[in-house]
């Protein structure tokens, strides 16, 4: 038989799959590649799941009239699935409305500028000047939106 | 306007009761003895004031050693019997002078060496030099000349060695017994709030020099504006303690 | 021994000390004299100048401090004389061995500098400062020379180390077995009595004779009684450690006046060291001379 | 039996049912959550006793055992069972913005944590983590600070990234035994996981869960998320959910894993945990985020001491486990009032004695300080550590020494600013008395301990024992031995 | 109830009632009187410092990690503990009177203070107790907490001094829970017993772990090198006779502990099998010569205080040196000296600092530049510091000489010149600057603004003058402490030293009763031979020779700053601070490497991490 058999095929989707997504996360810096990225990644788990028992000529593991079919694919794989790709849209919905808080807040879904941005609130919420090397002279990272943060902070 | 020249200088000087013999013989032994001593244990203080001061060297040193006599130079009064005033005395060396004389232990001889200390010599018409030593300080001996050679020197202090010996030179008990006389003398060199740390007074009480010449207006001067000088003495707590910052 | 006898000792030490310190002090003076080609003082000056200053009529204490400054200075070294083993008598010296000298030699500098301070004159303290400085300087080898001493001996006993080399002879002597360790110790000995070249805090043009310059009178006396103690025992410890102390008076007194005529004789030739050059001089060459003389004798 | 389940399922029903409840009467509303939990305590307590001489199992729906959902019940699960309802009870959401959201996800933060703690089946494991991420997610992201939300949204992420390795863990798994049932995994897993990819699983596995466990490189959202937080919250991450994360890496590492590298791979990360946090926190500049920074050195701790084989490693993990249980999350209650930079808090001793006090008592605790609990823990964690007499647990030893000192130093730098005489301009704001009670009844709960220290001691030893014993777990879930239970 | 419960039961009611009536004057003398109990109770164990009696057990025990803790009290215990509660007795007395209302009246917490002073006398019972290594390591955190708390009493610049002191103390603790954990995993028990017979067994390598781990932490306490920098400071800010306390004994207990663990249980002998390679040194050369170097530098570094209390702190250091060196050492005579003279040290010591506190009590400076004279205004305290220097300096006639004396001889005994010449060097130092210390202080020009200065008040001069007796007396009676000593080797398996009440009864002996008794009777001569002079009059300082110069009261005339500018001149450039710069060096590598890991925790993108984890991870096995 030959190696591009149908359960390899699946296999390397599964894994394509979640190397997509692993990538998008990694790679990307954008807010809404990420989540995307996270989406196609558990797409990818949950197909490598369903593959862990899944067999080319079972039938639905369905008891029709008594009588047994010689082969069942086995059901707790696809129970489980369901369960986690519920789970995943969950999430990805909060994520979603998350995201919209923070361009709300920040204006901007670049992960650096919201890390940036947010380790400044952090910093004006402590009353703290931004960790940085001694080297670096203090006014750096005197970006505008501090002033606004602290504003907000302070009243 | 200072009152100074309304108190006068009494001129007479009394005669001191040199070489008083104790009835005690041993004593009188004792007494030789230490004179003997005093006379052959002499330290100089050099106060090199003018010229003078150049012919002590050779005194000294391998020609006419002058440690063969026992004398020896000092650099303290406090160590020293001899005061050498060696040349003229300006009035600013004068108060060094007269400060040095009273921390000297008794007993204290002078000698003035150089026609300078005995009348003023060359600087007779200086404005700004003390001419005559003997009215502020008690000299015992002055080797005159312009300079005297060491011979001379060691002559004069030859001289004193026997005065000591023989007990007739106590000049410096008249210091004490005298004191407003030479105060007076120094007053009207050097103003009326003149004064030394010394206290002279005092001494003369505690070691029994006092005499009715010892006190006068002068001294009353003296001590009108005069910081207290007593010394030092234990104190339990009998003051009151000054509130002084605080202890942490 | 018998009590009484120990007493006698005890009381005899010190007076033949002083006596024979008095002859060392006019010695030094005539050695310095003959160098200066001077005739030098009469024989009896020591005591001259001793009775003048005692006899003085008026004379100024600073204060209770300073008397018992010099009382202790007096004092101590009475007491230290006792323990200076010399011919015919051994007074303490089992009692406390060339450690506890050493230690009790440093309670009349102690007393003195105390008295000294209590006088409030700058120039004195400065004296102190600067004596101090040098015992730093000369007792480090100094102390290095006991321990070797103790060491070769194998005790601390003065009179225990005069008896070895007396039994075994001159061979045993310590200048012939550390003969190093004795060239230090000659080395110091100026420095210990506080003589030319070392005298940087008397310094008599500069600081007007330093921890002197306030002392009249019995205070002066009561140093010039100390110089003599100081030149006795200089010569005692240095003849007790090298040259085989001594059972005879005739053979002890030329030992210890040679000892303190050596360095007198050299010294009045040297100008005055400067306070860091004596610790420089004395931590280089005396300490080198002293630790390679230790590591003969005790490997 | 039964009960057990109620321990899980009233609080996620109270918790739907909250807002209807809340249409009836508000004040019903607010009192509901804490009753509950308050019964699901009772419950637990009244299960307790019968625990200690045998755990108990049961099937939910009533299907076999490779099928149906298993929950397993023994001590240890249940200790942290109560952890959390307590722990939630304790730190009870006040006054935030919208009182009825966060007390329902309050709840079902306990009804998830129960069933993370309690469920003996990898999937509702995964199941329950899930959803205790979620309503975590929800708690952070209700203060409802812009700061808030970005903190919960980068949590967010990687804890979805872990999710999504663990889950693949679980496949890898599934795929090589046929089953998730942790009792068939425990007899499957000699012979089926003992290699590549059992290991593999394993590490996929760890990470995921470590996200929640603040192991040491995936643990970067937490000096955000505890400082945008607030404190209460941060207090129950830390102080109490973080434990059950752990909890699910024991249990993993006791029945399935059992490769050596597992151990390794543990202690390796857990040093570097400690390293980067302690380090982390000597340099922080505000309470909040030097809390943070210590918690995950102490997590750190943790691993270190699950690195440990045998009974030792479990029996050592679960005392730092209980201790920092009641130390952080006071700590945070008392950093609540103190947030922001140290520099400002000199002379806050003045204002709020009580708290200072109390936080010294802590600060003590925490570096181990003899003879407060906190002591006889790190004591607990060493000494196995250099028996085993291998070069790395040394290290792993001095490390954990090397941390304490630490500790000390910027622990009582805090301290000596509390009680620094000259106050600054700004006034201390005293602590809320609720806030301030629960962290004194911790911090007594701490001083009793140091009494009752030997009792205590052998009742966490036989619960380690319980727990490390494989056999009592298959002997308890399934009696009757059984094949692999995959369908051909 | 046995004799060390009554004692360390008593000591913790000490505790309580300094706490609940501390601040009032009542309250301290009170306490005062508690301590004078504790010290009863401790002399009805007094059989153990005369080895009559071996052990005294406490009845009170606990077990955990099946582990039996216990306390008991033996020869070396009694012998610290006496010197403790008599520490805390007289600063407790000292403070009590006037100078508690004046520190309480300037916004001191005298409650705390006097707590603070018990606390501190109670954990070092408690530590003194120990009966196994977990117990000591116990003991040992609290004594280290306790002088924490004291010292941070004082708060300001004293709180940074102590933070450093704690970040000392705390990593010298945890090198200390590393060795016992560590005999543990090679004993397998906390006991004593067992470790003493496990000594022998164990191979060089991990002996010479144990040993450096032990030193190292309990070094930090005794502060000896390179340990040193954290004691004089945080010493001198400790408030009045806390700084007493804390000189006389506080560091002792890191000694304690080393003699207990590394001379008692793994024996000096076996320090003398560890060699180190390529050297002729072994590990007892390596103590002795730290020991050396803790008496030289720290001394010479007081040479250059100004600031009286520092002065004294640095001392403090010093002289462990001397300790240290004693007990490592060895023999019958180092060890009685090294004992002796923690037991002097402590007398002497606690009576300087009172001495100085009274001067800072009464003048409000303990500013060596800013003061002089007071030796007429305030005699009692100059006496007490002068007994106290001399014996500092270990001067006959006073009780350091004796102990020194001890050490020197050993030292000659063991052959070890240099190590000798080290040690004198530090005494010499320790002149220099003890002479300096009461010159400045007492001696010289009396200040115009201290003219009306009065001698302390009773309740401060009587236990200086109380202290400056027994530094006297056991100076004049050495065998009284010798006893003691004696009974302390005995029990700690060190030969026990031949003595009699005068002193030392070996060839090239010490007998102080004939030493100080020649010594009295020369200064006898010595007064007779003065009054033999003629009449002397005391005079006004002013009556000064300065070279015809006129002085007057404004003129500061007195010689104390920089007063040893010739030694400075060839030394002062020796002064590198070189242990500053390591320990700077030592805090910026720690700061450059926490700014690193916050720098790992503020990435922008933290998947990252957790990808590279799981890559590693598996690479690594796969591999």
């Amino acid at each position: 038989m030959d190696i591009l058999d149908s359960n390899t095929i699946l296999y390397i989707a599964a894994f394509g799959l979640m190397l997509i997504g692993i990538g998008g996360i990694v790679i990307s810096n954008h807010l809404m590649r990420i989540i995307f990225g996270i989406a196609l990644l558990e797409a990818g788990a949950n197909l490598l799941l369903l593959l862990s028992t899944y067999n080319e000529d079972a039938s639905a593991p369905i008891i029709v009239n008594g009588n047994v079919p010689a082969m069942m694919a086995d059901p707790v794989p696809q129970a489980l699935v369901l369960t986690a790709i519920v789970i995943g849209v969950g999430i990805l919905a909060l994520a979603l409305s998350l995201a919209i808080r923070v361009q709300r807040a920040y204006g901007t879904l670049d992960m650096r500028e919201v890390r940036l941005k947010l380790e400044q609130e952090i910093s004006a919420d402590a009353g703290i000047d931004m960790p940085s090397s001694s080297e670096k002279p203090a006014d750096i990272g005197e970006v505008p939106v501090n002033s606004v943060v602290q504003q907000e902070s302070g009243s | 306007m200072n009152e100074l020249d309304k108190i006068p200088v009494r001129q007479e000087i009394s005669v001191a009761e040199g070489g008083a013999k104790r009835s005690n013989p041993l004593a009188n032994v004792f007494d030789e003895l230490v004179r003997f001593c005093q006379s052959r244990s002499m330290f100089m203080l050099h106060y090199c004031t003018g010229c003078g001061a150049i012919e002590l060297p050779p005194a000294m040193t391998s020609r006419f050693d002058m440690e063969r006599l026992g004398i020896q130079p000092m650099v303290t009064p406090r160590q020293a019997d001899i005061l050498l005033i060696t040349g003229y005395v300006s009035v600013k060396t004068l108060k060094r002078i007269i400060l040095t004389y009273e921390q000297m232990p008794s007993p204290k001889y002078v000698i003035g060496i150089c026609s300078c200390t005995v009348n003023g010599g060359m600087y007779w018409q200086s404005y700004a030099t003390a001419k005559v030593l003997k009215e502020y300080l008690p000299v015992d001996i002055y080797i005159a000349g312009c300079m005297p050679r060491p011979e001379a020197v060691i002559s004069g202090l030859r001289d004193l060695m026997g005065d000591i010996k023989s007990g007739r030179a106590d000049n410096w008990k008249r210091y004490f017994q005298n004191y407003d006389y030479y105060l007076g003398n120094q007053q009207k060199l050097f103003g009326e709030d003149w004064q030394t740390p010394t206290d002279i007074i005092a001494e003369a009480e505690h070691y029994g020099l006092m005499t009715d010449k010892t006190l006068g207006k002068h001294t009353a001067l003296l001590q009108k504006h005069q910081q207290p000088l007593e010394a030092l003495e234990f104190s339990l707590g009998e003051k009151r303690e000054k509130i002084q910052g605080d202890n942490q | 021994m018998h009590f009484l006898e120990l007493l006698v000792e005890l009381l005899l030490m010190p007076l033949l000390a002083f006596v024979i310190g008095l002859a060392m002090v006019l010695m030094m003076r005539r050695i310095g004299a003959r160098i200066q080609r001077r005739v030098g003082p009469p024989v009896l000056q020591p005591i001259y100048d001793i009775l003048k200053l005692y006899s003085k009529d008026t004379q100024i204490s600073h204060g209770l401090m300073h008397e018992i400054g010099v009382i202790m200075g007096v004092g101590g070294l009475i007491a230290a004389m006792t323990l200076l083993p010399v011919p015919g008598m051994s007074g303490l010296t089992d009692k406390g061995g060339a450690i506890t000298l050493a230690y009790m030699l440093m309670i009349p500098m102690l007393g003195l500098a105390l008295g000294v301070g209590q006088c409030a004159n700058p120039n004195g303290s400065i004296g102190i400062s600067r004596a101090l400085t040098a015992m730093l300087a000369y007792d480090v080898p100094f102390i290095l020379v006991i321990f070797g001493a103790s060491y070769i001996y194998g005790t601390t006993n003065l009179a225990e180390m005069v008896a070895i080399q007396q039994q075994q002879g001159v061979s045993s002597w310590g200048i012939v077995q550390m003969p190093l360790l004795a060239l230090t110790a000659l080395l110091i000995l100026p420095a210990t009595m506080g003589k030319h070249p070392f005298e940087i805090y008397v310094a008599p043009a500069e600081i007007a004779t330093g921890p002197m310059v306030e002392m009249s009178g019995k205070f002066m006396g009561g140093l010039f009684v100390m110089q003599c103690f100081q030149l006795y025992t200089a010569g005692v410890i240095f003849t007790t450690l090298f040259l085989g102390g001594g059972v005879y008076w005739i053979t002890f007194l030329p030992k210890i006046f040679l000892v303190v005529a050596i360095p007198m004789s050299v010294a009045y030739l040297f100008p005055r060291y400067r306070t860091e050059d004596v610790l420089r001089l004395m931590w280089k060459w005396p300490m080198l001379l002293g630790l390679i003389g230790l590591a003969v004798v005790m490997k | 039996m039964n009960l057990l389940v109620l321990m899980i399922v009233l609080p996620l029903l109270t918790a739907f049912l909250l807002s209807i409840i809340n249409r009836a009467s508000t004040f019903a509303a607010r009192v509901a959550g804490p009753l509950v939990l308050l019964a699901t305590a009772a419950i637990g307590f009244s299960v307790w006793p019968q625990l200690s001489d045998a755990p108990i199992a049961m099937q939910w729906g009533g299907f076999q055992v490779p099928l149906g959902i298993t929950l397993y019940a023994d001590q240890f699960g249940l200790l942290f069972a109560l952890a959390i309802t307590i722990g939630t009870l304790l730190l009870w959401p006040r006054n935030s913005k919208n009182q009825l959201r966060s007390s329902s996800l309050a709840l079902l933060l306990a009804g998830t944590g129960t069933g993370l703690a309690l469920s003996g089946d990898l999937f509702n494991i995964y199941v329950f983590y899930e959803l205790m991420t979620v309503v975590s997610y929800g708690l952070i992201a209700g203060r409802g600070t812009s700061g808030s939300f970005a903190s919960t949204l980068r949590y967010l992420v990687i804890s979805g990234f872990g999710a999504a390795l663990a889950l693949a863990g679980i496949a890898l798994v599934y795929q090589a035994t046929g089953t998730l049932n942790l009792a068939q995994l425990a007899q499957l897993a000699p012979e089926k996981l003992n290699n590549l990819q059992g290991f593999a699983a394993f590490v996929l596995m760890l990470v995921g869960f470590g996200v929640k466990a603040e192991l040491f490189p995936v643990n970067m959202w937490v000096p955000e998320v505890y400082a945008t937080a607030s404190s209460r919250v941060s207090a129950l991450l830390a102080g109490v959910v973080s434990k059950l994360a752990l909890l699910i890496i024991m249990r993993l590492l006791i029945l399935v894993f059992h490769q050596p590298e597992a151990l390794t791979v543990l202690l390796v990360l857990g040093i570097l945990g400690v390293v980067s946090g302690e380090l982390a926190a000597w340099r922080a500049r505000d309470l909040n985020r030097m809390l943070a920074f210590s918690s995950i050195g102490q997590l750190g701790v943790m691993f270190i001491a699950l690195s440990i084989p045998g009974n030792a490693g479990v029996f050592a993990a679960l005392a730092v486990m209980v201790h920092h249980l009641f130390l952080k999350p006071s700590m945070f209650l008392l950093a609540e009032r103190w947030g922001g930079s140290i520099e400002k808090l000199a002379g806050a001793a003045k204002t709020s004695p009580v708290a200072a006090a109390l936080f010294v008592l802590l600060s003590l605790s925490l570096i181990g300080v003899p003879p407060l609990p906190g002591f006889w823990a790190k004591l607990l964690v060493i000494m196995p550590m250099l028996a085993l007499d291998q070069p790395l647990y040394y290290f792993g030893a001095f490390v954990i020494l090397a941390a304490a000192s630490l500790e000390a130093n910027y622990l009582f730098r805090v301290v000596m600013k509390l009680y620094d005489k000259q106050p600054v301009d700004v006034p201390h704001k005293a602590h809320a008395t609720v806030d301030l009670a629960t962290a004194v009844f911790l911090g007594a709960g701490l001083i009793a301990s140091v009494f009752m220290l030997v009792p205590l001691a052998d009742r966490l030893d036989s619960i380690a024992a319980q727990a490390t014993d494989v056999s009592i777990y298959i002997q308890t879930v399934a009696p009757q031995s059984l094949q692999s239970g995959s369908v051909q | 109830m046995t004799a060390l419960d009554h004692l360390l039961l008593i000591s913790a009611v000490t505790v309580a009632i300094a706490l609940l009536a501390g601040n009032s004057r009542v309250g301290g003398w009170l306490v005062t009187i508690l301590y004078a109990l504790q010290g009863a109770a401790l002399l009805m164990m007094s059989g153990l410092g005369y080895s009559t009696l071996d052990v005294v057990p406490s009845s009170f025990s606990i077990v955990v990690l099946s582990e039996h803790l216990l306390w008991r009290f033996d020869a070396l215990s009694w012998f610290f503990a006496l010197i403790t509660i008599g520490a805390g007795f007289f600063s407790s007395w000292f403070a009590s009177g006037e100078w508690g209302e004046r520190y309480r009246d300037n916004g001191g917490n005298l409650r705390l203070f006097h707590g603070a002073l018990a606390l501190n006398v109670f954990t070092m019972l408690v530590l003194l107790a120990s009966g196994d290594l977990l117990t000591l390591f116990i003991g040992w955190e609290l004594v280290s907490w306790a002088s924490f708390l004291i010292m941070a009493l004082a708060g300001g610049k004293a709180f940074g001094y102590a933070m450093r002191y704690i970040s000392y103390a705390f990593s010298g603790a945890m090198a200390i829970l590393g060795g016992l954990l560590l005999i543990y995993a090679e004993v397998g028990s906390f006991d004593f017993q067992s470790l003493k017979e496990a000594a022998p067994q164990m191979q060089t390598s991990t002996l010479w772990l144990l040993v450096t781990l032990f030193t190292a932490g309990f070094g930090v306490k005794m502060a000896i090198l390179p340990f040193h920098l954290w004691q004089a400071k945080a010493y001198a800010e400790t408030p009045g006779p806390g700084a007493a306390f804390l000189g006389a004994i506080s560091s002792r207990m890191g000694l304690f502990a080393f003699i207990v663990v590394i001379v008692q249980l793994i024996g000096i002998s076996r320090l003398l099998e560890m060699e180190i390679p390529f050297t002729f040194l072994d590990a007892q050369d390596l103590l002795a010569w730290i020991a050396i170097f803790t008496i030289i530098i720290p001394t010479y570094i007081a040479l250059r205080q100004h600031d009286a209390r520092r002065l004294l702190a640095w001392h403090g250091v010093g002289q462990t040196g001397y300790m240290l060196l004693g007990i490592v050492i060895a023999n019958d005579l180092g060890s009685a000296g090294g004992l002796m003279h923690v037991f002097n040290y402590a007398t002497y010591q606690a009576m300087l600092f009172m001495a100085v506190v009274a001067v800072i009590h009464r003048t409000g400076t303990s500013d060596l530049n800013k003061l002089g004279g007071l030796f007429t205004r305030m005699p009692l305290s100059y006496i007490a510091m002068l007994v106290g220097i001399i014996g500092l300096a270990g001067l006959p006639p006073m009780n350091g000489f004796v102990s020194k004396w001890l050490i020197y001889r050993s030292l000659i005994v063991d052959g070890s010149p240099l190590l000798f010449i080290g040690a004198v060097i530090g005494t010499l130092g320790t002149i220099l600057s003890v002479y300096k210390l009461i010159h400045n202080i007492f001696l010289g020009q009396l200040r115009v603004e201290h003219a009306a200065v009065r001698e302390a008040p009773l309740s401060m001069v009587i236990p200086m003058m109380l202290l400056a007796a027994v530094v006297f007396v056991t100076g004049y009676f050495p065998g009284l402490v010798l006893d003691w000593t004696s009974a302390v080797q005995a029990s700690i398996g060190l030969p026990v030293l031949a003595h009699h009440l005068g002193g030392v009864s070996i060839s090239g002996g010490l007998d102080m009763i004939w030493i100080v008794s020649v010594l009295l009777t020369g200064f006898g001569f010595g007064t007779l031979v003065f009054f033999l002079g003629g009449r002397s009059k005391r005079v006004h300082q002013l009556d000064n020779y300065a070279g015809g110069h006129f002085l007057t009261a404004e003129t500061r005339y007195h010689y104390s700053d920089n007063f040893y500018p010739g030694l400075m001149h060839l030394i002062g450039s020796w002064y590198r601070n070189s242990f500053e710069w390591l320990e700077h060096g030592l805090i910026s590598a720690v700061d450059t490497l926490s700014t690193a890991m916050q720098g790992l925790y503020r990435n922008a993108h933290p998947s990252y991490l957790l990808l590279a984890a799981v890559v590693f991870a598996l690479s690594w096995v796969i591999v």
